[in-house]
Formats: structure tokens, C-alpha cells, sequence
């Protein structure tokens, strides 16, 4: 029996909590989500009788410790149906698994004239370790436009690939507009060059599938923050002959298989890429996380979630001056608009006043900005915790901002 | 004139009779929305506090050792704010200006959203009418 | 009134727990440290009232988040009387930390030719990362050799520096064997030279003096884990002068100021080093972890660990064939040993057994067992919470090992 | 000859009259202490299963599908736990080597602090002699 989804919001403690007086209606969740119970307890868990440094004791602290983070591995390569599970490598989140790429790919793949492709839909995060490493070796950035809609465009993509292409980077879901975009068609066009797909996953594994063997992901990234796991801790998954083949990135203890001053060999998958004592209770948090989501059933999940978001749209339409940016035909998890004549700022600090949490500025997304011509966006954002009621009252609250500022 | 002192005194008997974060912020709206308004030709990049998600513009004038400004922001809620530090400060001595602590804002509470605010938040603001103070008494000497 | 160092065990909940029916004696503090109560209690605290992404966001949990980060960042700079508070960087911990300094710098003011030092009693942490640089950059990687005491030469450390001499890379306690280096010296060696000196501070923040600014060291790092605080959180500092005229590390959200295709302009200090969302729970447990150690008086405390560390040598030297490793004129923290005929790895097991939990093997030092031409030491290693019952349950421990295996 | 499942029923019921840790590793150490010792010249490269901080190793000989072998540990706890492979799996038929479930280790609990080291845990050594049950077995064909 899968769990109920409209009993989550119970499991979040915060969510019980008042803001300015007024009960928390919280809307900022592709900024972080909110922590189940059970990944709050496990924390405390760790620290009160497991806490110890892994791999190298022999102690007992440091063997369970040892064994529930690669507990955690293990839990979150299933999640993402990996193959092995060495070829989930735990980082501090999104960004650092992609800048871990653009390194190690970068120094050993990408050499003066290849190119790069990422699109104007990435976060900067997705964007500029790119542009950095082009800078750095002597590449081309390019950039696929996105359309009017808000959309990639499939066939320019195509057009743009080629034989100096070295690698393709792309989010699976906009984080300003929550366009889905097409990964498998475009990981399919790509590796019909054999060119290797980075997909940023920071906004899609928590609310769409996220099965990497299916999709045929070259690499997979996300931050275990925005999937109700603890801050501080994400993944980089990368095929196992892509692993073998990179370079390490940092280097230090627990990385290491023998050290002269002359040379060093470095450690098998995956702890060649994990330098340094890494964070092992946030590593068994996200664990956790994951089994809180797996609880549910998935397809009830994603079908919630979309109805959801539909019902958004459907009250924010109905709001006289309010303007909705974006009309891809797939959109999850986001709500991105502006009242005309109300600057965002304004909106996020008064409906902020009434307990209501959302978003507002560029979201680290400047180049989508520039291309809608605005210098900022309101945004809304779902997790399965929320319901209809929030959306109710963000649209109510929205209202009344605009009766408060249009006079 | 009245002090600064007195102003602030004034202002937060004035928040006082209000109950929640709104009617705060509706009050905050309306003291923006009567300040006098600003010469649209002084609206210039030199006058403009660079901000991250709005922008703040002040033009200040100092004479005899009295600082005189305007002021405007794109934000209905930060011009609110400029209109009660143009309420405090505007037409006041500029060592005053230097030397009073504006408790309000602290009290007031409301203030910590925008105070906060990497660098078009209150602290900004007040720091960068405190330097034009400064220089208005360099002038004096 | 400062607080009583007899006092602090029950502060931290772990040691409440038996490990194999035994009550608990956790000697591995080198390795990690455990965690004080109110250091749990900020992180619960955290997720369940506070918890946002920070920085960009205008709704109230995101101020309250922002603001308890940086008042971390406030507290650190204060424990290390740092000049700027924005010359404290939030990292994972002191791998991230030193790797970060070796790409950067290396990237900027290394060249072919140059010269890179650092010593034979360094962590793989603070060994490979710079090997590799040099590597990278045609450098040429020289290594201090240690004394037979287990110590430093300054005069050979002084004969090493020369105008080709761009860094220097030392700890000021080593891990495996516990000597207390000169840093200072070395510092005003090395600047004598226009050098910048990384100071490897895992080992030695938590025990000694750590005053940034008398110390003058250029770069100063270390670990939150090691000090009381949360896993996966570590300090970069860097005087801001250096901070300034370092290029980024990693890039992404948050170090952005702004972006086109072309071209990227980065953030202000701090946030130009803190790519992507940055470990805000680690962070601001990591500032509970200084304003609890802080409760201490910091002379008081350092006395108390010497004598502690004083009595578990003077039972040590009573044991029959026992050797102790090194035999520095100062030392900190660390009690590294071996019983002859006995493997260092059996000694730990055993004393696992007892619920005594040491570390055994290299401790992430080969060159330093390489120097000693062993394979391996056990390692007790001391923090505040010890005191002389729990050397007294190692000293008649490491006896009934010798019983069980000497026969 | 007593089969697999019968020797780890003994051991079993002999380590269930220990009463703590340390006389369980008593026990063992004194199994290891017991057994025959390993010929110096088997104590080669290609015999040893490396591990982090103790070496193995194991000299494998295959009879008519019976697998006969030796067995050495640096380190007396690890020797222990070899003499107890040496109790269960020399002289055994590969057939069985390769089919039993080696369940004693689970439920003795001692093995947790060994079996979870990265490489020359129990998981390790079982493996390797699970891999030369199998060579004998094919060779047996
Ligand atoms: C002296 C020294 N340097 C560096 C490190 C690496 O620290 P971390 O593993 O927390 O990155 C350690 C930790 O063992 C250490 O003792
Ligand atoms: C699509 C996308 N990519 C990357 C990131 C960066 O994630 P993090 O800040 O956790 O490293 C985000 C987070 O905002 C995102 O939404």
C-alpha cells in the first residue's frame, strides 16, 4: 500500500509553523524544500550514536557509520535505477557535481576549437562552469536559444550538433519556467555523435521519473535539498566507463591508494571521486529522503503534482493584469508570472506579509531574463505537500496585494 | 522643525495603532506615495543605490550644513521606506543626521526583510545617507 | 565565568552509549570529534523553523535563514580574529578547502619551473592536492623531510625557500604523529620571500591558540567535523588581499553578479567563493559548535588537554614493549604507538572489543610511515570531553591485548 | 568428513557459550593459533588477497572437485577468521564450497567489524575462495 499524499504535509514540521502572525504557506520550493520528520530524526540519529569518520576504523562507530552511507549510496542508486552503485558519487549538490564535469571533462576531452552546447533555459549553475571551461580551454560556448513558448527548439539542436561537438549540458526542467524539456530526444540526437549528455536534474528527479538507465543519461546531477533531503549534500551519477575515464577532481585523503612524492594511484570507484572526509550524515539524510519518497506511489505522485500545478494556472488566469510567462505544452513544478505595473520585489514582500513564501528576481536564470526582456519574475513553486488550499490562498493574496499597490 | 528624535517618537506611535504586517505595509505604501516627487532628470546612474531586485535613487543637496534630498525607487515598498527616512532626515542638520540612531526601523520590526537584503536594504541606505552627511560637514569646514 | 571542562562529557549524547556492552570511550577524536547537544539541537532547530534557501529570497524564512548563516560566518571570523568577515569561505571541509587554493593559485601564479613546499608530516590532503597542481603546471613539488624526532628543520626549511618559491603548505599539527610545527616561523620565513603560507589547521584549530591575525597567516583551513561541529561543513580563510586577487573556483548560482553569452562578472567576497546553495544548516551548526567551545576558557582548555595528553604518554611509557612514535618537543592532541609482534590492526580491534575506539593504519600519512618505515600506528587522539579514566580504560585495555595475543 | 552446514552448527553452538567480545575473540584468535601453518614458500604475490591494513593469503589446490587449501593473516584476528574458513571449507567439495550459505558469520555478529573493511573484509575472502570453487569446478568438466 502506497501512502496517501494528501497526509504529507503532516510528516513536515515546519509547514505547522506561522509566518508574520499568519499560518506558513510555503511556495519557494524549487528554492528548498521542506524536511520530512524522518529525515530531521535521522539526523539526530547520526549524531547522538552513530557519529564517526568512515572507511578506515575499525571501530564500531566508524563500521556503521561506514555502512549506513554506503546504505545511503546504494538507496539512491535504486532510486535512480543505476546499474552499480559506484557510479553514485555524493557531492555538496548541483552545482558542485557539474563545476566536478567541467574539470575533469574539460582537461581531458575538450581541446582549442570543440565545442560545447548548453541552452538558454540552464540556471547559471548549468551555464557558466561551461563557459568558464571554454574560457579555459580554448572551446566554443554555444548556446541553443529557447522559442517563443518557452520551449527548446529540437531541430535547431540538431543543426547545431556536430562533429566538434565534445558535450551536451541541459536541464530536464526550467527552474524559472518549469518547461520540461525533451532530454531523451535530445541525449538520442547527441549520441548519435557520441556526444556525452549532462542532465541537470536539480529540478526534475523530485517531481518527474528518474530513471537514469531508461533515459540513457551520460551524467545526472542534482541537489539532495530540493528532494526533501538535508542541505549540503547532492549527487553526480555518471555511466561507469564515463567514471573510469575522467581524471579525479579534488584530491586528498580517502581518494588516494598510494602516495610517493613522486607519484600517487588513486582509489577505485567511487571514493576516487570523493576526496576528503565527506558528509555522511547528510549523505544518510538523503537516504532517508528517499525512502520518505518512495513511499508513495510514483505515477499518483507525478499525476498529483501536474493536477496541482494545472489548478495554479487555472486561478492565476483568472487574475486581472497577471501575466504568465512561458507556454511550453510540459510544465512542472513552477508558477512564473508578474502583475503589470507591480514589480516583483514588491508582490514577494507583501504576499510575504500575509505567511505566503515565494520567490522573485531572476531565480539565477539572467539569460532566460534577458530573452523574455524583464528583469524579473514572481514564482510559485510545488511540492508534494502543498495542495489546493495554498493555492487558493496565493491567488486570494495576490489579489489583495493588487488592491493594496493599484490605486 | 522637529528633530529627529521627535519624528521617530511621531512614527512609532503611528505604527503602533496598526495590528498586522499588512496594514503596516499598506501605511508604509501610502507615506511612498505622498513623498514629493523626484526630478525625473535627477533619476541619473550617479544617484542611483544599486540594488538586486529594485533600485533606489537619491539626489542630496546640502546647505549651510542642512542636508536636503529627493528620493524615488521602483519598489512601492522601498519608496516606503525612503519616504520615512526622507520623513527623518530630509531638511535636518547633517550632524544629526550623523550622529542619531534611527531606532525606529529596529523597532518597528518591519524592516527586516529589506535590512537584510544583500545591498539595497535598508542598512545600504541609511549608510549612504550617513556618507553624504559626512561630506556635508567637510564641506562646512 | 567560563565554563568547567570536567562538565563537557555530558554534554554530548553519544558517550552516553555502550558500544559491545561496554560503556563507550571514544579516543578517535583526530579522525572526528563527536557532537555536542546544542549543536544537534541547532541543526533540528533549523529544519523545523527556519529552513530556506538563502540570499535571494525576500520571504521571512529566507531572511531569518540568511541571516543565522551570516552570523555563523561572524562567529568564525571572531573565533580567528579574522580582520573581514568575508574572509571566512563556507566549504565542505579542509580537502575542499586546500584543493580550492591549489586550482585557483596554482592556475594564476604558477609556472613552469616554479617551486611548491610542503612537508613530509602532511595529511594526503594537504600532499596530493599540490603534487597534482605542480603536475598540472610544470611546477616542481619539494618536499621538507621530517627529523628523526618527528619534527620540522627550520635551517633545511629556510635552505628550500628561493626566489622560485611561490607557496608554501604546512600543518600546524600533524595527524598521525601529533607535532606541533612552527608554523609561525615558517610564516615569517617564507613572507621574508614575499611566500604565502597555507596553514593546515584541521588538527590544531580546536586545541590551540587561532588568532588568524598574529599568527599572520595567509591562508588558514580546517574542518567543522573535527571541532564539534556538523559533517560537511569546513572554513577557507584567506586574507581578503589574496581572496581578491584569486580567480573563482567553482561557478555557478550565487557567485554571479552578472551573465551574458560573452562574458561573466563575478560576486563580491565572500559569495565569489561560494558557488551554488551553500550548507546553510552545516553552517550555522558550525557556528553552535564555536559559541560552545567559546563557553570554555581557551587557556584553561589548552592546559587541560596537555596534561591529559602528558598522563596518557606517562601510562603509555609504563607498558612493556610499547613504542611511542616520535618525540617531538612539543605535541598536541595525539598518542601514536605500536606494541611490538602485535599488528597495529588487531591492537584496534581488540580495544573495539572493550568499547575502546582508536584509529589504526596510515591515518592518510604514508610519507610519514614511509619516514618511520612501518605500515601502520595506532592512534588514540584526545579531545575536550576526555579525561584520565578514559587513558586508564586504554593503558589496562592495551594490556589485556598483549595478554590475548602475547602467549 | 563432516559437510558445511553440520561444522558451522558446532561453531555456532560452541561460540553461543561466550558470553562478551572479547572472549569471542579469544576463541578465534585461538582457532587461528591452531591452525596448520601455511608452507613460507605458498606466501607469495599471486596468493595474496590485499587489504587495507592486513594481508591474506590463501594457496588453493583442487582435487577431484575437493578443495584443499592453506591460509595466512599478518594479523591474528584476521587469522582467526581464516581458520574458521579452514574449519568450514578445506576438504569440502567445490559443488558445496560454491552452495552453502555461509550463514555462521551472520549470526556470530562478530564478523560486522571485518566483513564491512573495503577489501580484505570476510565478504572479500569468501569471494575469493567462492572464485576458486568455481575454477575447480571447471576444470573438474
Ligand atoms: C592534518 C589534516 N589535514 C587535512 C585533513 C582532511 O580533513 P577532511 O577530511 O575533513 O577534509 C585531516 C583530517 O583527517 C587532517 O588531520
Ligand atoms: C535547474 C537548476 N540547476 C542547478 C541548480 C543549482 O543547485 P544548487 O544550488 O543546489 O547547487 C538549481 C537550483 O536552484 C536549479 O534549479
Amino acid at each position: 500500500m502506497s501512502k496517501d499524499i494528501l497526509s504529507a504535509k503532516a510528516d513536515f514540521p515546519i509547514l505547522k509553523q506561522s509566518v508574520n502572525d499568519q499560518p506558513l504557506v510555503y511556495l519557494d520550493n524549487a528554492a528548498t524544500t521542506q524536511k520530512p520528520q524522518v529525515v530531521i530524526d535521522v539526523l539526530v540519529d547520526y549524531y547522538t550514536r552513530l557519529n564517526a569518520n568512515i572507511h578506515r576504523g575499525n571501530h564500531s562507530l566508524a563500521v556503521q557509520a561506514t555502512e549506513a552511507y554506503e546504505g545511503a549510496r546504494r538507496k539512491v542508486a535504486g532510486y535512480l535505477n543505476a546499474e552499480r552503485n559506484h557510479e553514485v558519487i555524493f557531492t555538496r549538490g548541483t552545482t558542485e557535481s557539474i563545476n566536478l564535469l567541467a574539470y575533469t571533462y574539460g582537461d581531458k576531452f575538450v581541446q582549442a576549437g570543440d565545442e560545447v552546447i548548453v541552452t538558454q533555459l540552464e540556471h547559471h549553475s548549468n551555464y557558466v562552469p561551461w563557459q568558464q571551461m571554454c574560457l579555459r580551454r580554448g572551446a566554443i560556448f554555444r548556446v541553443l536559444p529557447l522559442t517563443d513558448r518557452g520551449e527548446l527548439d529540437l531541430a535547431l539542436f540538431e543543426r547545431m550538433l556536430n562533429a566538434k561537438t565534445r558535450l551536451v549540458a541541459v536541464n530536464q526542467v526550467s527552474n524559472s519556467l518549469g518547461t520540461v524539456n525533451p532530454v531523451a530526444e535530445i541525449i538520442r540526437l547527441a549520441h548519435a555523435y557520441e556526444v556525452p549528455v549532462l542532465v541537470d536534474a536539480a529540478q526534475s528527479v523530485q517531481h518527474l521519473a528518474h530513471d537514469v538507465r531508461s533515459l540513457d543519461a551520460d551524467f545526472y546531477v542534482f541537489s539532495g535539498h530540493k528532494m526533501y533531503g538535508p542541505m549540503g549534500i547532492g549527487i553526480f551519477y555518471g555511466k561507469e566507463k564515463w567514471l573510469e575515464a575522467l581524471p579525479p577532481f579534488l584530491s586528498g585523503g580517502e581518494m588516494i591508494e598510494t602516495v610517493t612524492p613522486e607519484k600517487v594511484t588513486f582509489n577505485v570507484l567511487p571514493f576516487k571521486f570523493e576526496a576528503g572526509t565527506p558528509s555522511v550524515a547528510q549523505a544518510i539524510g538523503l537516504g532517508a529522503a528517499v525512502d520518505y519518497l518512495q513511499q508513495f506511489d510514483q505515477l499518483e505522485l507525478q499525476k498529483y503534482e501536474e493536477d496541482l500545478l494545472a489548478y495554479g494556472f487555472s486561478l492565476l488566469a483568472e487574475i486581472p493584469d497577471l501575466v504568465i510567462y512561458g507556454s511550453p505544452a510540459h510544465r512542472s513544478g513552477v508558477l512564473p508570472f508578474n502583475v503589470n505595473g507591480i514589480q516583483h520585489y514588491d508582490m514577494g514582500v507583501l504576499l510575504d506579509s500575509m505567511g505566503i513564501a515565494v520567490r522573485t528576481g531572476q531565480h539565477c536564470t539572467q539569460p532566460i531574463m534577458d530573452a523574455l526582456h524583464i528583469n524579473g519574475t514572481v514564482r510559485a513553486s510545488l511540492a508534494l505537500y502543498n495542495n489546493r488550499e495554498d493555492l487558493d490562498k496565493l491567488a486570494s493574496g495576490i489579489r489583495r496585494v493588487i488592491k493594496m499597490l493599484k490605486r | 522643525m522637529p528633530g529627529i528624535q521627535e519624528i521617530q517618537k511621531d512614527l512609532s506611535d503611528d505604527f503602533s495603532l496598526l495590528v498586522n504586517w499588512e496594514e503596516k505595509y499598506e501605511y508604509l505604501i501610502e507615506m511612498g506615495m505622498d513623498m514629493p516627487a523626484m526630478k525625473p532628470q535627477n533619476k541619473v546612474d550617479k544617484n542611483l543605490v544599486k540594488g538586486c531586485q529594485s533600485s533606489v535613487w537619491f539626489d542630496v543637496q546640502c546647505c549651510d550644513g542642512i542636508m536636503v534630498f529627493e528620493a524615488d525607487s521602483d519598489s512601492l515598498v522601498v519608496k516606503g521606506m525612503v519616504a520615512m527616512l526622507h520623513k527623518l532626515l530630509n531638511n535636518q542638520p547633517a550632524k544629526d543626521v550623523l550622529e542619531t540612531e534611527l531606532s525606529v526601523f529596529e523597532e518597528l520590526g518591519l524592516w527586516r526583510h529589506i535590512s537584510s537584503q544583500r545591498s539595497n536594504g535598508l542598512t545600504a541606505m541609511v549608510a549612504h545617507l550617513k556618507a553624504a552627511a559626512v561630506d556635508c560637514l567637510a564641506k562646512e569646514d
